[in-house]
């Protein structure tokens, strides 16, 4: 790729052809905010806050989609700029209900963020706010449309990335928002969860339902991990709070997934809290089970073992190990069964 | 959707280099024949078209001249806009909707008439002007509109 | 005047193919036929035709951006989805002289090279459609149109698509949108139509007045084009007069004809006697002028350098009773109402707008509420996705800015 | 799999014989959709009118486990018109003369007998893949879960071999694997007649090699027992203990009557699992274990990428890592293993490991390795063979026949059953029926039948019917929709209230020993 040179705000930045002037920005420290821009579905132009001024070109230019020219002057905080941008976080604030006291979009939306940096504290405009009742109707995800901002993303991924098509844009005008099928309740459609959308929204117009009120952003420990269900291995981020799992998210810089999940990756996570979990070693006396220690329960099985092997052969016993957990703990119940029992007898499902 | 309009919606989406460009035609031969667009349209049309039903009705709710809802048989589209209300147009409306008793987005008891107030029709060298269902008429006034109407109630239409 | 678009005005049936064959027809595209087609763009380049939707564009320079091989499949579409209040020209030729369209098309395609077309027409020109429906089918059935396009190997068929009810769709992208089976939603430019356009091919969008104005010059070659009009802005425009005229209609006139004489003696002067106060010179998104501004010559550049734009040259003429804060409602109405919603300034912006104007006109509003207007003009111009916010932010801006005193007077 | 997930989404046709993708591999089905959105030729063969088939090009809808018969017929066609890629399989091949003579039985018009594919279908399939420039094939337990799997997978690798689809991007046999690790579970030896790395356990040297890395004197060359075979053994009584690490087999196991019977029969039941399961009933000790959540560990994908696990949480009172529970068992059996850390497994796993040699955590810190990936330098393998260099030399056409199935349809049970998975459950649904809102989507288990025989047998949507099988009956809700053809019907073994495994036959692969879960026949029976 050729290699491009080009001024931002006084700034001489090199750089390669083909990208973005947003993404040149910031890549070099420069902030833009953005709304209706995300790297996975791409330049969209439509929520317009990221304008810039393009030396030599007419009117505000949307950096999403300007690709960065050898030459090119750029300015990102002009007051027209400025103006324009802060009249786009007064619009949606006038037009939305966007109170983020209790909003569980709080702390990563990017709304939030562009009217902290603009220094926004309330619409001068008249409000125009409907009361869109809040669909809850999906067992996973609830979807608020009075703090949507109409920035497509949520249609882009679930179109585009996830390709389910069941959203789209309904209507027009400031009555346009966004519909399931044919306008139809999230859990009526044919939503299949992936929750693409929710991972793509900006505000807190779709949120995971099973992770409401359970902790703000801030407050969650986000450690990466692999999916525990099929074989694709997505990558996702499990979000924990007061040692509970209350959120997972895909990871979107890495293969194989680059973010999308499907639902039982992103919302079948709480099992591993179920009050039905194994929490103590169990022996069968008279029938019935009966919690003990871990000295009781590994000396009454390596007694129990050894005796077998000792009676009927090591080739009595046999292993079955799983193909759900890691390689390390299949390796050493492979190596349990070959070196300390003696024989070869392991096997595990691989074939279902 | 009746066989006969789902056989000329499959011909029609074979009339274009691709199917889904069918589907604008598609719906305003529903809208045209029924007066309003059903879910039930909708699903089948998405499902003869092989596009998601989202899209169907991100289309069917974009444009004015589909409807969602049902609407008279005589569905009477009154322009309201600058030029034909400045030759007093707006009039028409208020006429219209005194004389058949309903107010603009409602339809009559006998499922006759509805109302709709709509931006430019085209006609503004020939203003006001107004709709019903697909005919045109130009350079109205309340006496033209009166006879228009008497003789839709009586049967006698030309459009 | 009526030299180029409108010159077999007044022939009784000339919708017949007959009747335009017998006044001339198709001659033009025997010609075209026998020229190699990039002649034929070299020609349109020559006359400087400019487009007649609005941005005025040069047709031949559009032409030029499309790839030149044969084989990649393009298209050509007429853009005949006029919806604009002030603006009914393009009926005007569909409905009375529809095989002229027909004939502008077909040698358009032949020098660009697409094999299929398509007439997209506003849903409510129901009438017309029928009319261009019936020319088609005459056209193609005496090898004007079609397959073997006059004996020769060359095919072109056109397509009739109706809009079903949106402005939007008048802006190309928009209108491809809609072609696709989609809600009419103006695309992301660049790429533009010449290199990514319907179903993603090379398409050349074109208004009918433009399409109309080719057999003239393949006729009559690029210097006749050039009597009429002035430097940059050659031809003739149809200029729609309309609003309180003693005459309201379409007439064909030179560019650059004076907009004062299209009032006061095209169009038979103000009705009723009355006094002018104002003119919309373009379909509702020119930029308004006041009555001491119409000594104007009507074509791109002069309208550019007094503030407004030719736009579609429909001309609203408002006579000195008319209240312009009730002309600025309709128009934020319009606006408010056509917005495909896809982008934030135009979306929110212009309801917004629309919603002050009416507190302003109901008598409910302040001083503030005209600087909020303001300012939403101001900051929507330049900001918007398609030139559609830019034009109602400007058109309204405009109102406010000349007649303030006017608004001032309403609010409390 | 033999390519890569990333090389989907760029293939310009891709094949798709037995998986249901959109619903088992939900991220790789996106990026199938997405190449075919961009116009790659989605191309599936499968019983089921599948999800997936509303973005495909073409659907071949063949009868279950006539898949041999189909792409030998397939092969037919190919050969007949020289589309095969001769250079390749002059070069890189042999037994090419073989696969003519097997396949040149299987004229398109007899197969129509076979399938249920019009000739002329067929000759299209083959015109499709014979003359794509490359073709990426994928498939998952529709091929294997047979009593033929082996020999299906072999005419899965016959076709692609035969095109030259192998050792190149967006090529490929392409098994999509069903669960997280399973991958990993055969990479690690978790079977009878490998180590690790498929180390034959019959090859002295890698005995030795082991036994040396273990500190034991010798290691055992007796090829062990499979699977099915274990449950036989138990019912004879020459296996007297089972250690169950993470499966609920009653569940999960062909034939559940069976199962229950050979576990009763032992002296020994040791179940270390994360939740009391069906299985667990019969256990005498039951040993708690950490979740994928509470461990460190890696788990290696369907294209073979090495992708770590980390401790999120601490494991509910006192569960236990599995190699933590498996070395104190091992200490007092007299072994001692030594780990305090799973690095250090890891780091003797990669030092036995030949293909994972250069995979350490640090490097698959932000990003997973796909093996081999011999050395530290090395960045690790994305598709295999690309030199055309195969490990046992040319790569080996291995013709097979087609035969039917264990168990056909009779006048008694008239209907074929069809076994595998829902989007909305996991496996024997411990997890997913666990996790809430999941049974809010998908509450209980649906018997798929096609109308024709709903009508016929007076079944309506949502009615209960009784299932009934050679082995066992089950009730069942239905579900009438045209996704299985006529005579077949579909359910998963997601439920334990209605199990499609009490039905299935525990007819297995000499070979694989994979029991024949695609295939039983059944009656449907109204309920009274």
């Amino acid at each position: 790729m050729k290699n491009i040179s080009l001024n931002i705000d006084g700034k001489n930045i090199k750089t390669v052809e083909r990208k973005t002037v947003l993404n040149v920005a910031r890549e070099n420290g420069i902030y833009i905010p953005t709304l209706c821009y995300h790297p996975r579905t791409k330049q969209a132009g439509k929520c317009r806050i990221c304008v810039v001024e393009v030396k030599g070109l007419p009117g505000l230019r949307v950096s999403c989609s300007l690709e960065a020219k050898d030459g090119m002057e750029v300015l990102t905080n002009t007051g027209r700029i400025i103006e324009t941008r802060k009249m786009i976080v007064e619009l949606y604030l006038s037009s939305g209900r966007h109170n983020c006291i209790s909003c569980e979009g709080s702390g990563t939306c990017e709304l939030q963020d562009a009217a902290y940096h603009l220094g926004i504290e309330k619409s001068s405009f008249p409000n125009m706010t409907k009361d869109i009742p809040i669909d809850t109707s999906s067992p996973m995800i609830i979807r608020d449309m009075n703090k949507c901002i109409q920035c497509y993303r949520c249609i882009a991924g679930c179109n585009d990335i996830a390709v389910n098509e069941v959203l789209d844009m309904g209507f027009r005008s400031s009555r346009m928002t966004v519909v399931c099928d044919t306008n139809k309740p999230m859990g009526k459609s044919s939503c299949v969860i992936c929750g693409e959308c929710v991972q793509l929204c900006p505000t807190g117009a779709l949120t995971e339902r099973k992770s409401a009120t359970k902790g703000r952003d801030w407050e969650t420990g986000k450690i990466k991990t692999t999916c525990p269900y099929c074989g694709v291995g997505c990558q996702m981020y499990l979000h924990v709070r007061d040692n509970e799992i209350i959120k997972v998210t895909g990871a979107e810089d890495t293969a194989p997934n680059y973010g999308s999940l499907c639902i039982k990756g992103r919302f079948g996570y709480d099992f591993v809290h179920s009050h039905e979990r194994l929490r103590s070693p169990l022996l069968r006396k008279n029938g019935e089970f009966a919690e003990v220690s871990w000295e009781d329960a590994l000396d009454f099985t390596a007694k129990k073992l050894l005796e077998i092997k000792k009676n009927h052969g090591p080739e009595s016993i046999v292993g079955i190990g799983c193909a759900r957990t890691t390689n390390e703990n299949n390796y050493v119940m492979m190596k349990f069964m070959r070196a300390v029992i003696g024989t070869n007898n392991v096997d595990h499902c691989a074939r279902t | 959707m009746d066989d006969k309009i789902k056989k000329l919606i499959i011909k029609l989406a074979h009339r274009f280099p691709r199917k889904e460009s069918a589907l604008l035609p598609a719906l305003s031969l529903i809208q045209k024949r029924n007066g309003c667009i059903t879910e039930d349209d909708l699903m089948e049309i998405a499902n003869i078209m092989n596009i998601p039903q989202a899209r169907v009705f991100s289309a069917a709710s974009f444009y004015t001249m589909l409807s969602l809802k049902k609407i008279g048989k005589y569905h009477i589209q009154v322009c309201t806009n600058v030029v034909c209300s400045l030759l007093d147009g707006e009039s028409l409306i208020d006429y219209v909707s005194g004389k058949l008793g309903i107010q603009e987005g409602e339809v009559t008891p006998d499922g006759l008439f509805s109302i709709a107030s709509v931006e430019c029709l085209g006609s503004c060298g020939h203003a006001p002007a107004i709709l019903i269902n697909m005919a045109h008429y130009e350079n109205m006034d309340l006496k033209k509109i009166d006879k228009i109407i008497d003789s839709l109630k009586k049967g006698e239409w030309r459009g | 005047m009526n030299n180029i678009l409108l010159s077999k005005k007044g022939i009784i049936d000339l919708h017949s193919l007959k009747k335009y064959i017998a006044h001339g027809g198709y001659e033009a595209l025997k010609k075209a036929l026998s020229m190699p087609p990039e002649n034929i763009i070299s020609m349109v380049i020559e006359s400087g035709l400019r487009g007649r939707g609005g941005a005025g564009f040069p047709a031949g320079m559009k032409w030029k951006f499309l790839p030149k091989e044969r084989e990649i499949t393009k298209y050509l579409i007429c853009n005949a989805d006029e919806g604009e209040p002030g603006t009914f020209k393009d009926r005007q030729i569909m409905e009375f002289d529809p095989h002229l369209l027909i004939e502008g098309m077909t040698i358009t395609a032949y020098a660009i090279g697409a094999c299929r077309g398509f007439i997209y027409i506003r849903g409510e020109y129901d009438w017309i459609a029928k009319v261009l429906i019936r020319a088609l089918k005459e056209a193609e059935d005496h090898g004007f149109s079609g397959d073997y396009i006059l004996g020769t190997d060359y095919q072109f068929c056109i397509d009739v698509f109706r809009g079903a009810g949106s402005y939007i769709c008048g802006e190309e992208t928009a209108l491809l949108e809609s072609i696709e089976g989609k809600a009419g939603r103006p695309r992301l430019k660049p790429p533009f139509p010449a290199t990514f356009g319907l179903y993603g091919k090379p398409t050349v969008v074109q208004n009918v007045a433009t399409l109309s104005s080719i057999p003239f010059i393949v006729n009559n070659g690029p210097d006749a084009f050039k009597t009429f009009g002035k430097p940059r802005n050659y031809g003739t425009m149809l200029f729609g007069i309309c609003g309180h005229v003693n005459k309201p209609g379409v007439y064909e006139y030179p560019m650059g004809t004076s907009l004062k004489k299209l009032i006061y003696e095209v169009a038979g002067g103000i009705k009723g006697n009355k006094g002018l106060k104002a003119v919309i010179p373009g379909g509702l998104s020119a930029p308004i002028l006041k009555a001491d501004e119409i000594d104007i010559e009507m074509d791109f550049d002069s309208l550019i350098a007094a503030g407004s734009i030719l736009g579609t040259g429909g001309i609203i003429v408002l006579d000195e009773n008319v209240s312009i804060p009730f002309v600025a409602q309709k128009a934020a109405k319009f606006f408010a109402h056509e917005s495909c919603g896809q982008c934030t300034p135009c979306r929110e912006g212009t309801n917004i707008i629309k919603f002050l104007i009416d507190r302003i006109a109901a008598g409910e509003g302040s001083l503030t509420d005209i600087e909020q207007v303001l300012r939403l003009c101001r900051c929507i111009k330049g900001s918007t996705l398609c030139a559609m916010g830019d034009t109602a932010a400007f058109s309204i801006e405009t109102m406010v800015k000349k007649f303030r005193g006017e608004f001032e007077s309403l609010v409390k | 799999m033999t390519n890569s997930i990333g090389e989907i989404e760029n293939s310009p046709v891709i094949f798709i014989i037995g998986s249901n993708t959109t619903e088992t591999h939900p991220v790789i089905a996106n990026s199938m959709k997405r190449a075919a959105k961009r116009g790659s030729r989605l191309i599936i063969a499968d019983p089921r009118k599948i999800d997936l088939t509303r973005w495909a090009t073409r659907h071949y809808q063949h009868k279950v486990g006539s898949d041999i018969a189909l792409l030998n017929s397939v092969m037919y066609e190919i050969i007949k018109n020289e589309w095969h890629d001769r250079e390749f399989i002059k070069k890189y091949t042999e037994g090419f003369d073989e696969l003519e003579k097997t396949v040149s039985e299987y004229p398109p018009e007899r197969v129509f007998e076979i399938c249920g594919i019009p000739a002329d279908d067929i000759r299209e399939l083959a015109m499709i893949l014979g003359m794509a420039e490359r073709v990426a094939l994928y498939y998952t337990l529709g091929i294997t879960e047979h009593i033929t799997g082996t020999d299906n997978v072999k005419t899965c690798a016959n076709l692609q071999m035969l095109l030259g689809n192998i050792g190149k991007e967006y090529t490929g046999v392409n098994p999509l694997r069903g669960q997280n690790n399973v991958q990993g579970a055969c990479d690690m030896g978790v079977l009878p007649d490998v180590f690790t790395d498929y180390q034959k356990v019959s090859n002295p040297v890698v005995r030795e090699n082991f036994a040396r890395a273990w500190s034991v004197e010798s290691l055992p060359d007796m090829e062990g027992t499979k699977i099915p075979a274990m449950f036989d053994g138990m019912l004879h009584g020459d296996i007297r203990a089972l250690y169950l690490v993470g499966e609920n087999v009653i569940m999960s196991e062909p034939n559940q009557s069976h199962t229950i019977k050979a576990l009763e029969q032992l002296d020994l039941l040791i179940v270390q699992d994360i939740f009391f399961n069906e299985t667990a009933k019969y256990a005498h000790v039951i040993l708690p274990a950490a979740c994928f959540a509470e461990t460190e560990g890696t788990f290696t994908n369907t294209e073979r990428r090495i992708q770590r696990v980390r401790k999120a949480v601490e494991p509910p009172g006192q569960a236990k890592e599995d190699w933590w529970i498996i070395s104190e068992l091992a200490k007092r059996m007299g072994y001692a293993m030594g780990y305090t850390l799973t690095e250090q497994i890891w780091e003797e796993i990669r030092k036995l490991t030949p293909s994972m040699s250069g995979i350490t955590y640090e490097r698959i810190e932000r990003e997973g390795i796909q093996w081999p990936c011999p050395d530290l330098n090395h960045a690790g393998t994305c598709y295999l063979y690309c030199d055309n260099v195969f490990p046992c030399g040319k790569a080996k056409f291995q013709p097979a026949q087609w035969k039917p199935a264990a168990e056909v349809p009779d006048s008694e049970y008239p209907f074929v059953l069809t076994t595998g998975r829902r989007l909305w459950h996991y496996h024997t649904g411990t997890q997913t029926r666990r996790s809430a809102g999941f049974d809010d989507v998908f509450p209980e288990e649906l018997i798929e039948v096609n109308g024709k025989d709903a009508g016929k047998l007076d079944i309506k949507n949502g009615d209960h019917i009784w299932v009934v099988s050679r082995r066992g009956r089950v009730r069942v809700k239905t579900w009438v929709t045209s996704r299985v053809s006529p005579g077949l019907c579909f359910m998963t073994f997601h439920f334990h209230e209605a199990c499609a495994n009490v039905l299935t036959n525990n007819a297995f692969d000499p070979v694989a020993g994979t029991a024949e879960y695609k295939v039983c026949a059944v009656r449907l029976e109204k309920e009274e």
